[in-house]
């Protein structure tokens, strides 16, 4: 142990150093002007974020357990960007009364399935897979049922819970029999040693439907919506965007440098998933009226679209994957920060509230708007460029009718935004929300998506950046 | 070693095991006996790996420390359950899952 | 070959200066001043016309003994390829000069005419504008030096036409007549660019110096492919001629002409009876060389359908009250003979006797049809009425109109020495040889045609007396004075030496008269106009008795042998209830409805799948457990 | 700065501009400068590009620029221009400064209409520089997103309805047509190398025929929807129907040209074989779609409807032109763009102005507004005589181009399609007559309208210079055509290579 394993594992470490300040914070920090703690969770986050950019070495830990390259550092820092819009998106909402007691609770369970993450991303071995994957589980549910007072929430919290229980059940058992056929479960050896018998392909069978529920791609999607719509709307924003990120990568990285041995089998598998994802999400989607839901059901779908990148299964599939994460981030988090800015001040949540926003907000109706836009890929917002690689991707291993497929569903999505873009420009209401003054955090977290929506895509600097990276998975 | 008990007899009780473990989940109404259920399929788990660790792969304990992690994440995760069935319970008055329906379509 | 006639660009381009000048700033303008603008530039026009004719028949040198085609201008203006390019040019030979001759003294007339005719009308200086217009593309029309740059033209002088029978476009009779007659033509002009298209295709040229050479290569080719029996060729001619007939009011496509009669009468002087509908027999005139040599069968369809019309308008002029429309009914029974004249025709010397003979009727015709158009309007001007029922005994009120009047119909029943008598004769003489069933029928239509003019003669100016309300008055002498120049070229211009000047080939020969066809023909016109004056010189109730003793005919004939009817028919039951109605709906309910119906299907679907969603945490699990056991089994199935 | 970027740069700029400023008046009169600019760096272009060509300037592309863009994939921001795209650039810059004008009365969110009508322009304008599919293929969306605002704000009747589905189906096209891109890219360099997106890069290779006969129809397709290919037209009617009079004119007179444009750079310059093999199945649809559109419209009420089936009848005749496939008639097809692009939009642009007066749109509910508003009513004659192909006008000089170039084929099939297309100018007649006579000429029905004003000066600058480009092309067509004639040649060589015909 020496000093190369804090500068490895150093997203890890800090999260937890500063968890622990909190903590410590909670418990010194006069009871009086604990709401503070909002403040000084948020600055500390973003000095670990920042800190997250520095240079690093590459290398692994714990016997290749652990292990770092650039493409998996640059995905915990989208990730950690990701936290950061959400953090700061939530200070007004933590401010109010009913969440003054629990301030610091919220950003220990946030962080610690931030921590979880991070390892996953870093895992090199199942076993510290499936734990960063449980870490980044557990306190999720804790999260959904945040609101205390909520059968909504409540709900969402147990229908996390058991239904990510029953999932990481089928991973582990799937796991189990892979360690049965191979006799270890690093991910090198696993690779090397993998055979195509039937114990194992159940294996990989059941490991992927544990990781499918965490991307929640159809068939395995159906607590997504309920846990969305129940969740604190700033919770449903980290989950849709944060946690899915992070499982969808991992996902990636097991599928690519694990199981190419069986690419066909996955291709195909992924092939039909993706179809049925993109298809039953966006047709779930058209129908709903609660923004969260809606949005919930267009994440599901966003998730069918990322799969063209996963099934690309080369360098580009996981450079066009890890872009669109970041765009996906910034676009959907746009999208979830005007909804948590409005659900905040007047409490609407639905499309029909929605109505004639534009003419007593006409700010937040853009940055929705341009999020909207960037979510269905429309020019010149930074959706579009992602979608085309992730597209491009798919194109690239002759996948021409499912890409097609995809941009068929591309214009329900279309269709669907375009409604709630309808409902703010075009509908009139009786009483449409108030015009509101947002506070500083709140504006900050929407001017970094925006600038993230806009320049993502043109800055054709950071999709080669990731590119260059993604070589050698 | 070879007590006279074949490895097949373990994996044929941890696929027992972990269909009941599924049956209990899909039927039990109970959210209380949902958990239960889950652990019994996280209790499956650990037998397959215990038992082809013992097996198949004897100098190495990684079956064994998997199972060990196991059991100390489902306690963490029976834990939180707990925890929101009992808000469950305050909110609807019942740990019936089929009551805790409020959202859907 | 001369080229100092570069001055004729000229000819065409002042009345579009005019045009440009009256349209866009005539508003500005005093209407009298525009007015007298628009017949000063046609002034200038009419005098270099004249001069021109002079230069071209007298001061240029033949070659070969046959007048030259001379192109005083030319210019590329669109180019397909290398070899099809449309230009615009002018082409100066003895038909064209001809018809700038007929056409810019007509015009000229008109225009003096109608700064008395029109004065005091709402859009004066629109309808100067308008008349400019269509100077300019009907002389544009006639000197096209290729068949593209004549369908241009063919096109404008349409145009210019509807919007001059328009031009009360407040009274919606003209304006129903103005889009009938641009309909007609238009339909017709679909075959003539059907018809361009077959023959520069074949030929490879729309020059008509090329083209028309008979000697070029151009006229040998194309007769070889055929298609149901005719030549390509002849069916490009066929189709050619059906511009032609379209613009020259030939059956079927006539139905456009009496109608037209709705617009002022000045402008039915110029267009409708004397320049624009003879545009199409100066198209197969232009065309003359190829419709002999490569399509004879074609130029049997111009004769038929020529000697078709002729007697077919000769017998509803008959039965017509509205002067105007008589008067156009026997414009398209005289332009039938023109083409018959063409019809019968051959080529070279005296053969071309024919050919001769209908371009000579195209220019007495348009001298007295205008002078009877003219006329009329100065009736109508005094009596404000169209309908020579509600006339009679005007040649009381009206003397200069009168004799004017009566010179043009002695004119057009072909008496001697009137001028059509020499035309009309050289193409009765000319079918004689060729076939004897059309000599028949325009012999008889000559007969008619003394008839009907005299019965329209006797109606107006003797017959019953008739009570006016204000007392009618000869019309001012901007009125007057074109109808006497008009009656004294009518008179005239019989002993112009035609076949010294248009001829097939160029060469000029010797015509005479055959006084053996000659004389039966002025008797029939006599025995005409004494019928004529039996019925109508008094008032009696023999028109009553010949038209109860004929009755199914007459009234077949009165109207029009239902041909207006048998256009409704197709027009709005066919092209509007059973074509375009259902097409309209079909877009909407199919094409558009299988696009909604995508959307509805989307939506409907979207509602069924909705019970998955059920929010049932076990159902959710359930569908998960499937969710592995399906993929197990495609896995199983896929590896396998 | 090259000055084709800066084609897009101005309208950019010109948004930016709005965006500081609130006061209504001076948002129209800043875009009316920045289109005016716009218009006049157009006709700068257009000059540069003929003396250039005069200087002995054979390349097939002037004044290219590439910048790399993502290296990885080989997107470049890659610009040029030929005869072809010049004129559609001109034709662009002319209907958007026409367009701003004739909204200069638009009074509801002011600011937000015109940044969306530039938006839209300079996507149009990015369409016709772009060399790169990628780029263009951007461009492209950036022209038509707009239009759902633009008709779902500013529109009138079923507006939502409309705009959704004009945007959805022409999203529809834009889907198809991408996986067509992709098809291209990812074919361009069969015999290996590099991949490439440029369009004259591909053109040098030709992409295998089982590839092509994929991707042919699905990129001519995605084109030919934008350009109201028969079946796929129904967006059109409606959309029009619903849009404000700016949008139309420009949906209409730009953006549908985008199709036609698209459909043979792209479509078939680069796959020539399969539009060879494929071409009748299209030319059937074109050619019915021509007549199509023209009976369509006879029965129309709304003034719109109208329009929008004419368009139908005009687009299908661009299409049907492309597929001739010989210089001349494809340099038809590029006329017949510009020159309906110019009419409709005046017919747009008119309609909108009558609209503004009697608010009504059914013709037979007016009648004899030629003697209330004869300016706008000589204007509409003059754009009906346009869209019924006089001579003089431009609608002619296309159309013969496109029956003569049709025609050069001598199989019977080709011939009689040829045929159909042609009998569309009497049926267009039809129509176009009959709404003149009923809306224009006759009594007047509606004692309301004798009080009617006649136009204002920026509709009469509006009208006017559309009026002044349709019949500048009627008269001197020589020009125009010679420069988009050749520029087809390289065009043509190479479909001639899959066609020896």
């Amino acid at each position: 142990m020496s000093l190369q394993i804090f500068s490895l594992m150093r997203h890890e470490l800090l999260l937890i150093a500063v968890l622990l300040l909190i903590l410590v914070a909670e418990i010194f920090w006069d009871p009086a002007r604990k709401k503070n703690i909002r403040i000084f969770a948020v600055i500390l986050f973003g000095i670990i974020t920042l800190l997250g950019f520095l240079p690093v070495p590459e290398g692994s830990l714990f016997g290749e357990m652990y292990i770092v390259t650039p493409v998996r550092l640059m995905m915990k820092n989208i990730l950690n960007i990701g936290v950061l819009i959400v953090l700061l998106q939530s200070i007004t909402w933590l401010g109010k009364e009913k969440n003054s007691d629990k301030i610091s609770e919220y950003f220990i369970l946030l962080l610690s399935t931030l921590t979880g993450m991070s390892y996953m991303i870093s895992s090199g071995h199942f076993l510290m897979l499936y734990l960063g994957l449980e870490l980044a589980t557990i306190p999720l549910a804790a999260l959904a049922a945040f609101d205390r007072y909520s059968n909504n929430s409540a709900e969402a919290g147990i229908k996390l819970i058991l239904s990510s229980a029953l999932s990481s059940g089928i991973l582990l058992y799937g796991l189990s029999m892979i360690y049965g056929t191979v006799g270890n479960l690093y991910f090198t050896e696993v690779a090397g040693l993998f055979t195509g018998s039937n114990l194992a392909l159940l294996g990989f069978i059941f490991f992927f439907t544990g990781m499918a529920f965490k991307i929640s791609i159809v068939p395995f999607h159906l607590w997504t919506a309920d846990v969305y719509e129940g969740a604190p709307v700033n919770v449903t924003s980290y989950l849709s965007v944060i946690s899915k990120g992070a499982a969808l990568f991992i996902f990636i990285i097991v599928l690519f440098s694990v199981f190419p041995a069986i690419s066909v089998v996955w291709q195909k598998m992924i092939y039909v998933l993706s179809i049925l994802t993109m298809t039953i999400g966006n047709l779930f989607a058209i129908r709903q009226q609660n923004l969260k839901r809606f949005l919930a059901f267009s994440s599901i779908s966003q998730a069918g679209y990322i799969l063209l990148g996963v099934i690309g299964g080369n360098e580009l599939g996981m450079a066009s994957v890890v872009y669109y994460l970041l765009v996906y981030i910034f676009s959907n988090l746009g999208a979830f920060g005007v909804a948590i800015a409005i659900s905040n001040a007047s409490g609407k949540e639905n499309i029909d509230d929605y109505n004639g926003l534009y003419k007593t907000n006409p700010g937040l109706s853009l940055i929705m708007m341009l999020a909207l836009f960037s979510l269905a890929g429309i020019p010149p917002v930074a959706g579009f460029f992602g979608k085309f690689f992730l597209f491009t991707a798919a194109a690239e291993q002759g996948f021409f009718i499912l890409v097609l497929i995809a941009i068929l569903n591309t214009i329900i999505s279309l269709y669907y935004y375009l409604l709630v873009i309808k409902a703010m420009f075009i509908n009139k209401s009786e009483n449409p929300i108030p015009p509101l003054k947002s506070d500083f955090p709140t504006r900050l977290a929407l001017t970094l998506c925006v600038g993230g929506i806009v320049i993502v895509g043109f800055a054709s600097i950071i999709f080669e950046y990731i590119r260059n990276m993604s070589f050698g998975v | 070693m070879n007590n006279g008990i074949p490895l097949q007899y373990f994996l044929i009780l941890a696929s027992i095991m972990f269909f009941v473990g599924i049956y209990g989940f899909l039927t039990r109404r109970n959210l209380i006996g949902i958990l239960m259920s889950v652990e019994l399929i996280l209790n499956s788990v650990n037998i397959n790996f215990l038992a082809f660790n013992r097996y198949l792969y004897p100098d190495r304990l990684e079956g064994l420390f998997f199972s060990l992690f196991i059991i100390a994440v489902a306690a963490a995760e029976a834990a939180v359950a707990i925890a929101i069935i009992i808000n469950i319970y305050r909110r609807f008055s019942t740990v019936n899952v089929e009551h805790v329906n409020e959202m859907r379509f | 070959m001369t080229t100092d006639f570069g001055y004729a660009l000229l000819i065409p381009l002042i009345p579009l200066l005019m045009f440009l000048l009256l349209g866009l700033a005539g508003n500005q303008l005093k209407a009298r001043l525009s007015g007298l603008l628009g017949t000063i530039g046609l002034g200038v026009v009419f005098v270099l016309s004249y001069y021109t004719a002079y230069k071209y028949f007298f001061a240029t040198e033949k070659i070969a003994g046959a007048f030259s085609k001379i192109t005083a201008f030319d210019m590329v203006w669109l180019r397909f390829s290398d070899s099809l390019h449309i230009n615009m040019g002018i082409l100066l030979d003895p038909i064209s000069v001809m018809m700038l001759v007929v056409i810019s003294t007509v015009s000229f007339m008109v225009h003096i005419y109608s700064l008395g005719y029109m004065k005091g009308e709402v859009g004066f200086e629109r309808f100067y504008a308008f008349l400019s217009l269509f100077s300019f593309s009907m002389l544009g029309l006639v000197l096209a030096n290729n068949i593209f740059q004549m369908y241009i033209f063919w096109e404008l002088v349409g145009v210019s036409s509807f919007l001059l029978i328009g031009f009360y476009y407040q009274r919606p009779t003209a304006v129903l007549a103005s889009k009938k007659a641009f309909i007609v033509t238009r339909f017709a002009d679909l075959g003539f660019l059907i018809g361009i298209l077959l023959l520069s295709f074949n030929t490879g040229t729309f020059d008509f110096s090329i083209l028309c050479d008979p000697q070029g290569a151009a006229i040998a080719t194309g007769s070889g492919a055929a298609f149901l029996g005719l030549s390509v060729m002849t069916w490009s001619l066929i189709f050619v001629f059906m511009g032609g007939a379209g613009k020259s009011a030939m059956f079927p496509l006539h139905i456009w002409l009496p109608d037209a009669m709705e617009g002022p009468t000045p402008v039915s002087a110029l267009i409708h009876a004397a320049t624009m509908v003879v545009a199409g027999v100066y198209l197969v005139a232009r065309l003359f060389p190829v419709y002999i040599i490569s399509a004879p069968d074609a130029l049997v369809v111009v004769a038929y359908i020529g000697a078709f019309s002729s007697i077919f308008a000769a017998v509803i002029a008959c039965t017509q009250t509205d002067i105007k429309r008589v008067l156009a009914y026997s414009t398209m029974s005289q332009i039938g003979l023109m083409m018959v004249g063409l019809g019968v025709s051959g080529y070279g010397g005296h053969e071309g006797l024919g050919y001769m003979a209908s371009m000579f009727h195209l220019f007495t015709h348009a001298m007295f049809k205008a002078l009877l158009f003219l006329g009329a309007g100065a009736i109508i001007h005094a009596v404000h009425s169209n309908h020579m029922t509600e006339m009679g005994g005007l040649r009381k009120y009206l003397p200069i109109t009168h004799i004017t009047f009566l010179i043009a119909c002695l004119t057009i029943a072909g008496i001697p020495p009137f001028s059509a008598f020499f035309s009309k004769d050289e193409i009765l003489v000319a079918a004689w040889h060729h076939d004897k069933l059309i000599f028949a029928v325009e012999y008889i239509v000559a007969g008619l045609t003394a008839f009907y003019m005299f019965r329209l003669y006797f109606n107006i100016f003797w017959g019953k007396e008739t009570h006016y309300h204000h007392t009618p008055h000869e019309a001012p002498a901007v009125m007057t004075i074109p109808l006497i120049f008009l009656a004294f070229l009518s008179v005239f211009s019989g002993f112009i030496p035609f076949s010294k000047l248009v001829t097939t080939d160029g060469i000029p020969f010797e015509g005479h008269i055959d006084w053996s066809l000659a004389l039966p023909s002025v008797f029939i016109g006599l025995v005409g106009i004494i019928i004529a004056m039996v019925m109508y010189k008094k008032e009696t109730s023999l028109p009553d008795k010949v038209a109860a003793t004929f009755k199914h005919g007459y009234k077949w004939a009165f109207n029009k042998f239902y041909m207006d009817e048998v256009y409704m028919f197709v027009t709005k039951k066919i092209i509007f209830a059973y074509i375009s109605t259902p097409v309209a709906w079909f877009d909407r309910h199919i094409v558009d409805g299988s696009m909604n119906g995508i959307s509805r299907l989307t939506n409907a679907f979207s509602f069924r799948i909705r019970e998955f969603q059920s929010g049932q945490l076990q159902k959710y699990g359930f569908v998960f457990i499937s969710g592995v056991l399906l993929l197990t089994f495609l896995m199983v199935y896929l590896w396998n | 700065m090259n000055i084709l970027s800066l084609l897009v740069l101005i309208p950019l700029l010109t948004i930016a501009g709005i965006l500081f400023l609130k006061d209504t008046q001076k948002t129209r009169l800043v875009s009316a400068i920045g289109m005016g600019i716009q218009l006049i760096v157009a006709a700068v272009l257009v000059f540069m590009y003929l003396s250039e060509r005069k200087a002995g300037n054979t390349d097939e592309m002037l004044f290219v620029r590439s910048y790399e863009w993502f290296k990885s994939l080989n997107i470049y921001y890659t610009v040029g221009v030929d005869g072809i795209s010049v004129a559609m650039i001109a034709l662009t810059s002319i209907v958007v400064i026409a367009g701003i004008f004739a909204s200069w009365q638009v009074e509801n969110l002011t600011r937000e209409f015109f940044i969306s009508l530039i938006l839209l322009s300079s996507g149009v304008f990015g369409f016709f520089i772009s060399l790169d599919l990628f780029t263009m293929f951007l461009f492209y969306e950036v022209a038509v997103i707009p239009m759902y605002l633009l008709i779902g704000i500013w529109g009138s009747g079923p507006k939502e309805y409309s705009a959704m589905k004009l945007t959805l189906m022409l999203m529809g096209g834009s889907a198809l047509l991408l996986v067509g891109i992709l098809g291209i890219y990812f074919n361009s360099a069969p015999g290996g190398g590099e991949l490439s997106f440029n369009i004259l890069e591909i053109s040098k290779i030709q992409i295998p025929i089982e590839a092509q006969r994929f991707f042919f129809p699905l990129t001519f397709v995605g084109f030919g929807v934008l350009g109201a290919l028969f079946p796929f037209h129904t967006w059109s009617p409606d959309g029009h129907a619903s849009a404000p009079t700016a949008v139309s004119m420009l949906h209409a007179g730009v953006l549908m040209k985008l199709g036609g444009y698209g459909a043979f750079r792209v479509a078939m310059f680069l796959m020539p074989e399969a539009a060879d093999e494929m071409a009748w199945i299209f030319i059937i649809l074109t050619s019915v779609s021509v007549v199509y559109g023209a009976f369509g419209a006879i029965v129309q009420k709304d003034l719109k409807y109208i329009n929008a089936y004419s368009s139908v009848s005009h687009c299908g005749l661009v299409l049907f032109a492309i597929l001739m496939m010989n210089k001349t008639a494809m340099t038809g097809a590029i006329l017949q763009m510009i020159s309906h692009g110019l009419m409709t939009a005046l017919f747009f642009a008119l309609i909108g102005m009558i609209y503004g007066r009697t608010h009504t749109r059914l013709i037979h509910e007016m009648g004899g507004l030629m003697k209330v508003i004869p300016f706008l009513g000589v204007v509409y004659v003059i754009a009906g005589l346009a869209s019924l192909g006089l001579p003089g006008l431009s609608g002619f000089v296309a159309e013969m181009t496109i029956f003569f170039g049709a025609f050069e084929h001598t199989d019977p099939f080709h011939r009689i399609a040829t045929l159909v297309a042609v009998s569309s100018i009497v049926i267009t007649a039809v129509y176009i007559l009959r709404v003149v006579g009923t809306l224009l000429l006759g009594p007047i029905k509606n004692d309301h309208f004798n009080h009617l004003e006649d136009a204002t000066w920026f509709e009469r600058i509006s009208t006017i210079t559309l009026v002044v480009a349709v019949a500048a092309i009627g008269v001197a067509p020589y020009w125009l055509s010679t420069m988009i004639g050749d520029s087809m040649l390289p065009i043509v060589n190479k479909l001639l290579t899959a066609n020896p015909f």
